[in-house]
């Protein structure tokens, strides 16, 4: 079991947490979680390479480095972990969003507690993105979620106890959805007579999940990670969850766990459901769509920070799981970079917004102004993540905005063009047009919050970013910076193995 | 050809601003605007040497045997794969146009970085905060500007299209404090960015069918025998041709899909370039530092536009429908901007709208080229007004800068007289308006003659309302002149020093600028830049009616302004109450500001964002609450259930249990 | 003539309903138990009837109907002894007064 | 008469040694004695359950049946009596501070064999297949309740509580033996098998009453809605140890019972008559238990209300009416033993320490006692069935089991169970908010909990935490439970 490398990224946070029990003050503390963070980031880079090699050597597996223990073998339920491309995507992104938010709570109160429901809440993260078992991968799920509850509730501010309580209570909806889903799907996972399994590449070999169990146990599927995708009408957890999250707490959950949501959308719901995906895929076509004009739209006149930062999330996390949608190859591996950009881009947004309200105080854009005569170092972050954002080439909104799309275009004027209906085409340029309307609201608040004339004066006493904030809004914005302006690395490692998950989808229909 | 060259080209500007950007802090103001200036100058002499070298090397990857200007991609890289067929590369694409454009913006630059470096500094010397950054900026404009030139396909233009807005962004708000260039550059960035959606669907559209994103498939045939190196071919290549043409052309909404993406494309033109109605931000763009005004805003970025259609003109000749809609939308902006023109007070809008109205003539005359008229004249006196348009609207733009540092005011009623306290600036401002007039023999004459017969050639019409644009061009340019350095003698306040003439800085890049302004009109332009690379005879297709007449009109309109405006009389004050709304409407530039404000703020803002947050908190989250809400009530009121009574509960029970069994005898009966 | 079960079934199912409408209206806790009582016994006249009258050959309806009256017996006992606590407490043995615990 | 078969009774014959050695004890031994009859009675019943455990893990037991069939055993039912076992170990464990308490040293004998006699009650009942036994069994296991109930003779709420719950275990015993006595004129026999052979799939206007009577009668003891009123009034007034033995062990005693009368007495209604009663009390159970408990401020009738609501759950357990169920339902009760006690523990630890039982008082309690506010974090996360705990576990495979050839109907009947874990989850957190979240002062000073109760929490700390992760327990339920005799009643 241990000679599988995907294994330690879930034993690396264990240790982590047994370690984080036994420290005596901050330092230890911060140690830990510095090494153990650094541990990941080494470990995923490692496998990144390594995946690599092995895809160049001509390995053409669907999954590599799988591994399968059984664990509770009455029900077939394993341990079973395997990566693709998309997968290690994503571990990269959590082990930096990790590390970048151990430095963004450098000085949280508390911080045992703290690091120890952060780290708990990574190896939910972790362990979900190695599963590909799915009772494994929905026990991991769980276990991300819960821990928000107290961090948002201990460390959290404004609103606490409302957002916590609406966050854990709302993700949890999803997840009982999901929960029946997946039992369902496990329960038609082999042919009449064959061993039922919970194993994702093995349903998807079977195939055999009837039709009409397809339309019923999709959208089940859908919702369940569409609530964690902030899918409209399911989204309102976010704004209120994130307003009140402390910055970390905020930067992971934007970052990782809201992709979560389109992971499994992708891995469970579509991978294993292309019939149903495709014939009902209109339904959610619209509600993403909505999601994405949406939160746009509602961004423009909030003047929380959060508030704004948490609607743009909608509409990105709406785009992801729009593109998904689109069932089509190119706009799915525009959702993979969709996921990427957007975790790294929004947890930068919340680290910033977490250190300028540490200094503040406040979060209104109409009670600041100026920020930029007074912090400049935060200011130009700002402005970088907000270019992100709204998508400026060279950065990576402006790549996985443009693949998607390039590919919902298609797959809209494919179905308009076959006579299938313009709902694609329609919600494709509906889509687009949120690049106005991002743009809108970014600059507002940075001609607001940033330029301007000093609003307050007893702003002027704070001070800039010190070192470990300047540490982890660097690390993020290099990695911005690096997807944007190499996009193509990160293309060819989704597509190298997208492609036969992908055939298998849209050879049904 | 080697590409050590052209790499450099994009490469030095980049690591300028990365450099800047990150270290300017650390190093001296004087130190960090030499670096850029200096990169930029190396940047200059080696883009100079590129255009040269393909102008006049006769290699024959530049040129062929016939003469004919061929294209050749001097490096191509995949940047992002969507599809087998669809790739986005960053490449170097060498062309005529290219070549020119490489020459006009490295000049402009260059200049401008040399002429900042007096500017950016009050008049005690010390330098404006920010210098470094401003250094960095102005690298990044340039890196995006070169990249957007030599883009070999149309994603990369788009890429470094957006790239130039940003850096418009930054340079337009680059006095961060100021409320009013904080609003302007978000303007700016937005109707652009609106305009840009345009641009991107159509590249959709676009892609969609043809399947490419590079010009050389889409314009050009590849030559026989030689990597890299197309020509352009103004019957549009078959596999495009095939597409789009026949009688099984897509269609939507009764125009062809060809119309749909080259008008939508034309729309991202129109928010750079600044056409009606999507000209709004440039005037407001003036907020920015003049040397960012005249570089982006005057000189490079906003030709963009007309450097994209005719980047695509051949696709455009395959559609008569949208180069009609180019000359419509041009002819409209020239004229409209040409009166707000002669209405305005503050001397950046006035050069501002002369920068409009200008290059709708380059979009005009984009319009009217066709293969029957003079094989094409429009295209190649388009080209040639942008270039000498670059060179002396950078002059006015710096002129007018210069002017601003010596006075503190972008208002021409601080300023009255003064020609004797600056008299380089004067005799170069002077030679701008000559140029911008179309006075011979200077280049604005040569350049906007031909656009002049291009237009007379194609429709009586347009001839006659272009003609009109020049000689109200000619008539607002010496009004603007007039009463800066005429007027009335200039009043030096108490305690103020005197205005005089700028430090070298400034005044170099004046003098060069006003010299180029001067012999531009005769490069041989048709020989170097024609649609097809073929020579083009300019003096064979010179009509001496059309310039006759156009230098008769600039002449009249000079001699009505010098009338009006030379001293002060209360002529133009008669004038004004005998048009009042006429003035009103100019000065307030038709009101489309106002029209914007009210579809933005009243409509998108109160009618959609309001409500929809609105909608968000009370209905869709109120929906959520209600669950919880509605759980709670549920939980109040079956509360009477646990009385305390143990007989209730008794008879509760018996009556669940009897109801248990009663019901389910009724369902199976 | 033989006197047929129904006959009485009937009367234990009123005295199974009297037991009941005691129970849920009496309120002092002796008269309950007694109401209880009624209907335990009505459950041993069943069982004692459907015994006689239908499964006349064996004897399991009796056995069952003894061990009741003596699980009847025990109850009794207990719920006496847990009313005099009651009354030592409160002194009153009136069952709708004990409601301090609700909701 | 072939002796022998008593050995087939050898788990009752131990517990009754157990408790003889427990009443010699109390009655012969000298006063200063006395004191050890706590510990002495926890280590004679941790002895019996590691030999349970060993006897049933290493002895494969087969399907044994003694006394004319009267009695059954096999090697589920000796392994949910050994759950039991384990649940009873850990209640003494957590009651010995309190046994040993001023108040209760005259009669701390009477406390434990009253509740070893209980515990024989369930044992007959699981093992009975002739009603007689399983009405001597039910009465065993109930009456003696009634006097535990009331055994807090200051307080009044003790009373009270003992006053509703034996006019009402009183009545619902009438209910259930009018039941049984329709059951017996329509079958004939009150043996098991017999009366299912007699019924076979013919329901008759009688045998529904007489099945509705029989689960209301069992719905009482499990606190069915509606049968359930009695239960949050008696919770509370009750002893702390009394409320917690009567949550856990009496719950999962009579939910295995009642698998075993619903499979063997009326298996073949499933379809028909007893599917449909079921889930309807399914529904009202859960929901009726969630909505009441969202309210409560008392720690114990907060409790009584969330175990209405995994009643509910531990039925589908038997509505799933296949293998998989039983082994759910049987992890389920074993899960919901740790993790109530977990919780009981820490609210028996608290109360013994400074009587505060709201949950107003435990507002801030992690500031001044952490491992206590920790541990009742963790029975909380477990009860609402968060991973990685057992609770998790228990209730994935609770409703796998009842999904399994599922139709429609029992889709919808788990999708309505799942939405109320969210409201279940919602007023567990209420606990962990007052606990972690409130910024009051806390009422409740720090304090070192005793020994035993300590003892007490780790064990259900060790189960919670432990007991999803290892799968063999799991396991080795499920093979069971394809060997049971439950195999040929189902119908899959």
């Amino acid at each position: 079991m241990f000679e599988n490398i995907l294994i330690y990224f879930v034993v690396i946070p264990l240790v982590m947490l047994g370690l984080l029990a036994l420290c005596r003050d901050i330092k230890q503390i911060r140690a830990v979680a510095v090494v153990g963070s650094l541990g990941l980031i080494a470990l995923s880079v490692y496998l990144l390479v390594d995946y690599l090699g092995l895809r160049a050597a001509g390995n053409e597996a669907p999954m590599l480095y799988t591994g399968s223990w059984v664990w509770f073998e009455p029900l077939n339920i394993h341990l079973a972990v395997g990566v693709d491309g998309i997968s290690i995507a994503m571990l990269l992104l959590s082990s930096i969003i990790v590390f970048a938010g151990s430095f963004a709570s450098w000085e949280i109160k508390q911080p045992k507690e703290f690091f120890l429901w952060l780290i708990l809440l990574s190896t939910g993260v972790f362990g979900f993105f190695i599963s590909i078992d799915m009772f494994t991968m929905f026990m991991f799920y769980e276990v991300a979620l819960i821990p928000m509850y107290l961090l948002i509730g201990v460390w959290g501010s404004g609103r606490k106890n409302y957002s916590a309580m609406k966050l854990t209570l709302m993700l949890m909806g999803g997840s009982a959805f999901l929960m029946l889903g997946l039992i369902g799907i496990y329960y038609h996972s082999a042919p009449e007579g064959g061993q039922l399994t919970w194993n994702l590449l093995e349903i998807v070999d079977n195939a055999s999940i009837p039709h009409g169990w397809q339309s019923f146990l999709f959208p089940m599927t859908f919702v369940g990670f569409g609530v964690l995708g902030a899918m409209f009408p399911f989204h309102t957890w976010s704004p209120d969850g994130h307003a009140s999250a402390p910055t970390a707490v905020s930067m992971l959950h934007a970052g990782v766990l809201m992709k979560l949501g389109g992971y499994g959308c992708f891995r469970v719901a579509i991978y294993t459901m292309p019939q149903a995906a495709h014939e009902l895929s209109w339904i959610f076509l619209i509600l993403t769509g909505i999601s994405v004009v949406y939160g746009a739209f509602c961004a423009c006149v909030k003047t929380d920070l959060k508030y704004i930062n948490a609607y743009s999330s909608v509409s990105h996390c709406g785009l992801v799981l729009f593109a998904i949608l689109m069932l089509n190859e190119t706009a799915m591996t525009g959702a993979i970079m969709q996921m990427l950009s957007h975790g790294l881009m929004t947890a930068l947004f919340f680290a910033l917004i977490g250190m300028i309200y540490g200094r503040t105080h406040t979060r209104e854009i109409t009670e600041m102004g100026g920020m930029m005569q007074i912090m400049p170092y935060l200011s130009v972050c700002y402005v970088i993540a907000g270019m992100a954002s709204l998508g400026l080439p060279g950065l990576s909104g402006f790549v996985a905005e443009m693949t998607i799309f390039v590919g919902s275009f298609k797959a809209g004027m494919a179905d308009y063009l076959a006579g299938a209906g313009s709902l694609r085409l329609v919600f494709t340029l509906i889509a687009c047009c949120s690049i106005v309307i991002t743009a809108v609201y970014i600059l507002r608040v940075v001609g607001k919050l940033l330029f301007g004339p000093v609003h307050d004066d007893h702003h002027r006493q704070l001070t800039d970013a010190s070192w470990w904030e300047r540490l982890s809004t660097v690390t993020l914005i290099v990695c911005v910076a690096g997807i944007g302006c190499f996009p193509n690395f990160f293309n060819t490692l989704i597509n190298f193995t997208f492609k036969p998950a992908i055939f298998s989808v849209l050879g049904m229909n | 050809m080697s590409i050590t060259i052209p790499i450099l080209i994009l490469a030095i500007p980049l690591f300028m601003f990365i450099f800047l950007g990150l270290c300017g802090k650390k190093m001296s103001h004087l130190l960090a605007g030499t670096l850029g200036t200096l990169g930029m100058g190396t940047v200059l002499v080696l883009a100079y040497s590129t255009a040269f070298n393909y102008f006049f090397s006769g290699d024959p990857l530049f040129i062929n045997e016939a003469g004919e200007r061929l294209q050749y991609i001097v490096f191509n890289q995949t940047w992002l794969q969507f599809t087998e067929n669809l790739t986005i590369s960053l490449g170097f694409f060498l062309d005529p146009i290219s070549a020119m454009m490489l020459v006009v913006i490295t000049t402009i630059s260059f200049m401008v970085h040399l002429y900042s470096l007096g500017y950016m500094r009050d008049h005690h010397g010390v330098f404006e905060k920010g210098f470094q950054r401003f250094y960095a900026f102005l690298s990044l404009f340039s890196f995006s500007m070169l990249g957007l030139v030599v883009a070999t396909n149309i994603f990369q233009m788009y890429i470094f299209w957006e790239l130039v807005g940003a850096s418009s962004y930054l340079l337009i708000g680059f006095y961060y404090t100021k409320p009013s260039a904080v609003s302007a550059s978000k303007k700016a960035f937005i109707v652009t960015r609106f305009a840009d959606l345009g641009f991107l669907i159509g590249i959709l559209v676009l892609s969609y069918y043809t399947g490419t994103f590079n010009f050389t498939d889409l314009t050009s045939a590849p030559v026989a025998g030689l990597e890299n190196v197309y020509q352009v071919s103004l019957s549009t290549p078959e596999s495009v041709l095939s597409i789009f043409q026949g009688s099984a052309a897509p269609m939507f909404m009764g125009a062809s899909v060809l119309t749909w993406a080259l008008v939508l494309i034309f729309m991202g033109g129109m928010g750079k370039s600044a056409m009606m109605p999507l000209h709004i931000w440039l005037p407001d763009a003036m907020e920015g530092p003049t040397p960012v005004s005249a570089l982006i805003h005057a000189a490079t970025m906003v030709v963009a536009g007309v450097y994209l259609v005719a980047r695509l003109f051949p696709l455009y000749l395959m559609e008569n429908s949208a180069l009609v809609i180019i000359t419509v939308v041009g002819a409209l902006t020239a004229f409209y901007a040409a009166m707000v023109a002669c209405a305005q007070i503050d001397i950046k809008r006035v050069l501002a709208f002369s920068t409009i109205s200008q290059i709708a003539f380059m979009m005009v005359s984009l319009g009217v080229a066709r293969p029957e008229y003079h094989e094409g004249l429009g295209y190649m006196a388009s080209m040639f007004h942008l270039f000498t348009h670059a060179m002396f609207k950078a002059l006015l733009f710096l002129g007018a800068g210069a002017l601003i540092h010596a006075i503190g005011s972008n208002d021409y009623t601080a300023m009255h007289g003064l020609r004797k306290y600056m008299p380089i600036t004067h005799w170069t401002f002077l030679i701008g308006c000559l140029a911008i007039a179309g006075i011979i023999p200077f280049s604005g004459f040569f350049s906007k003659d031909e656009i002049l017969s291009a237009c007379g050639n194609y429709s009586t019409l347009v001839y006659i309302w272009m003609s009109l644009v020049a000689f109200l061009t000619a008539f607002y340019m010496f009004r603007l002149y007039y009463l800066i350095f005429w007027w009335k003698e200039h009043k030096v306040h108490e305690g103020h020093h005197a205005p005089h003439d700028q430090p070298w800085t400034m005044s170099l890049p004046l003098i060069i600028l006003a010299a180029v302004s001067v012999v531009a009109g005769f490069i041989p332009f048709g020989k170097l830049v024609s649609w097809n690379g073929e020579p083009y005879d300019f003096m064979a297709h010179f009509d001496w009616g059309v310039a006759s007449i156009s230098l008769i009109l600039a002449v009249v309109a000079i001699a009505l302004a010098t009338v009006m405006y030379r001293k002060e009389n209360p002529l133009p004050d008669k004038m004004q109450a005998a048009l009042p709304a006429l003035w009103k409407w100019c000065h307030h530039r038709f009101y489309w500001d106002e029209l914007y404000m009210f579809i933005t703020h009243k409509i998108i803002f109160n009618c959609i964002c309001r409500p929809l947050a609105w909608f968000d908190r009370h209905i869709i989250d109120g929906t959520m609450d209600s669950f919880a809400i509605l759980t709670n009530k549920a939980s109040e009121a079956i509360r009477p259930l646990q009385s305390g009574q143990v007989q209730m509960y008794v008879w509760i029970y018996a009556i669940g249990a009897i109801l248990l069994g009663g019901i389910t005898i009724l369902c199976l009966i | 003539m033989e006197i047929s079960a129904i006959y009485f079934l009937v009367p234990s199912l009123i005295m199974f309903c009297c037991g009941l409408y005691g129970f849920i209206t009496r309120r002092n806790m002796i008269a309950m138990l007694i109401s209880l009582e009624l209907m335990l016994n009505s459950v041993d006249m069943n069982f004692v009837i459907f015994n006689r009258f239908l499964f006349p050959g064996q004897m399991e309806g009796m056995m069952f109907t003894l061990f009741a009256i003596a699980i009847a017996a025990a109850e009794t006992a207990l719920a006496i002894a847990i009313i005099i606590n009651v009354f030592r407490s409160v002194n009153h043995v009136d069952v709708r007064e004990l409601n301090e615990m609700k909701f | 008469m072939d002796y022998s078969q008593f050995l087939i009774m050898k788990q009752e014959i131990a517990l009754l040694v157990v408790f003889l050695l427990v009443f010699l004890y109390d009655t012969f031994m000298p006063r200063s004695a006395q004191k050890g009859l706590p510990v002495c009675t926890s280590v004679l019943m941790l002895l019996l359950t590691v030999a349970g455990c060993l006897d049933c893990c290493l002895c494969s037991t087969d399907n044994q049946v003694a006394f004319g069939g009267m009695y059954e055993t096999s090697a589920i039912i000796s392994a949910i009596k050994n759950i039991l076992n384990i649940g009873v170990v850990i209640v003494l464990i957590q009651s010995i501070k309190w046994a040993n308490g001023e108040f209760m040293i005259m009669r701390r004998g009477e406390f434990y064999e009253l509740l070893l006699v209980t515990l024989f009650g369930m044992y007959l009942m699981i093992s009975a297949r002739h009603f007689l036994v399983f009405v001597i069994g039910l009465e065993c296991a109930s009456l003696p309740l009634a006097a535990m109930v009331a055994f807090d003779k200051n307080r009044y709420e003790s009373h009270e509580a003992a006053v509703k719950y034996i006019l009402t275990a009183v009545f619902s015993s009438a209910i259930f033996m009018m039941g049984l006595s329709f059951v017996y004129g329509v079958a004939g026999s009150l043996y098991f098998a017999n009366i299912y052979t007699a019924i076979y799939a013919s329901p008759s206007v009688m045998l529904v009453m007489a099945v509705a009577f029989v689960i209301a009668g069992i719905g009482f003891k499990l606190s069915l809605v509606p049968f359930h009123l009695w239960t949050a009034d008696v919770y509370q007034g009750a002893p702390t140890s009394v409320t917690s033995y009567l949550s856990v062990i009496s719950k999962g005693a009579t939910a295995f019972a009642f698998l075993v009368v619903m499979a063997q007495v009326f298996g073949s209604l499933y379809t028909i008559v007893w599917e449909w009663m079921l889930y309807a009390l399914i529904i009202l159970t859960i929901t009726i238990g969630n909505l009441f408990a969202i309210r409560q401020r008392n720690m114990k009738r907060f409790l009584a209300f969330s175990s209405i609501s995994q009643a509910g759950y531990i039925m589908l357990g038997i509505i799933a009416y296949n293998t998989l169920g039983v082994a759910a339902m049987m992890f389920y009760i074993l899960v919901y033993i740790f993790s109530n006690l977990g919780a009981f523990g820490v609210i028996g630890a608290i109360e013994n320490a400074c009587g505060k039982v709201s949950m107003d008082d435990y507002r801030g309690l992690y500031k001044t006692n952490p491992r206590l506010a920790f541990t009742m974090m963790l029975a909380m996360f477990s009860l609402a069935g968060i991973p990685p705990f057992a609770g998790f576990f228990s209730k994935f495979f609770i409703f796998t089991g009842a999904l399994e050839g599922g139709s429609v109907a029992i889709y919808v009947l788990v999708l309505i169970a799942l939405i109320n874990t969210i409201v279940s989850l919602y007023y567990y957190l209420l606990v962990v908010k007052a606990m972690f979240i409130s910024e009051e002062e806390c009422v409740i000073l720090p304090f070192k909990s005793a020994c035993s109760e300590r003892l007490g929490m780790w064990i259900a700390l060790f189960g919670i935490i432990f007991l999803g992760l290892l799968s063999p327990v799991y396991s080795t339920l499920i093979d069971m439970a394809s060997v049971s005799q439950f195999g040929m009643y189902f119908l899959n």
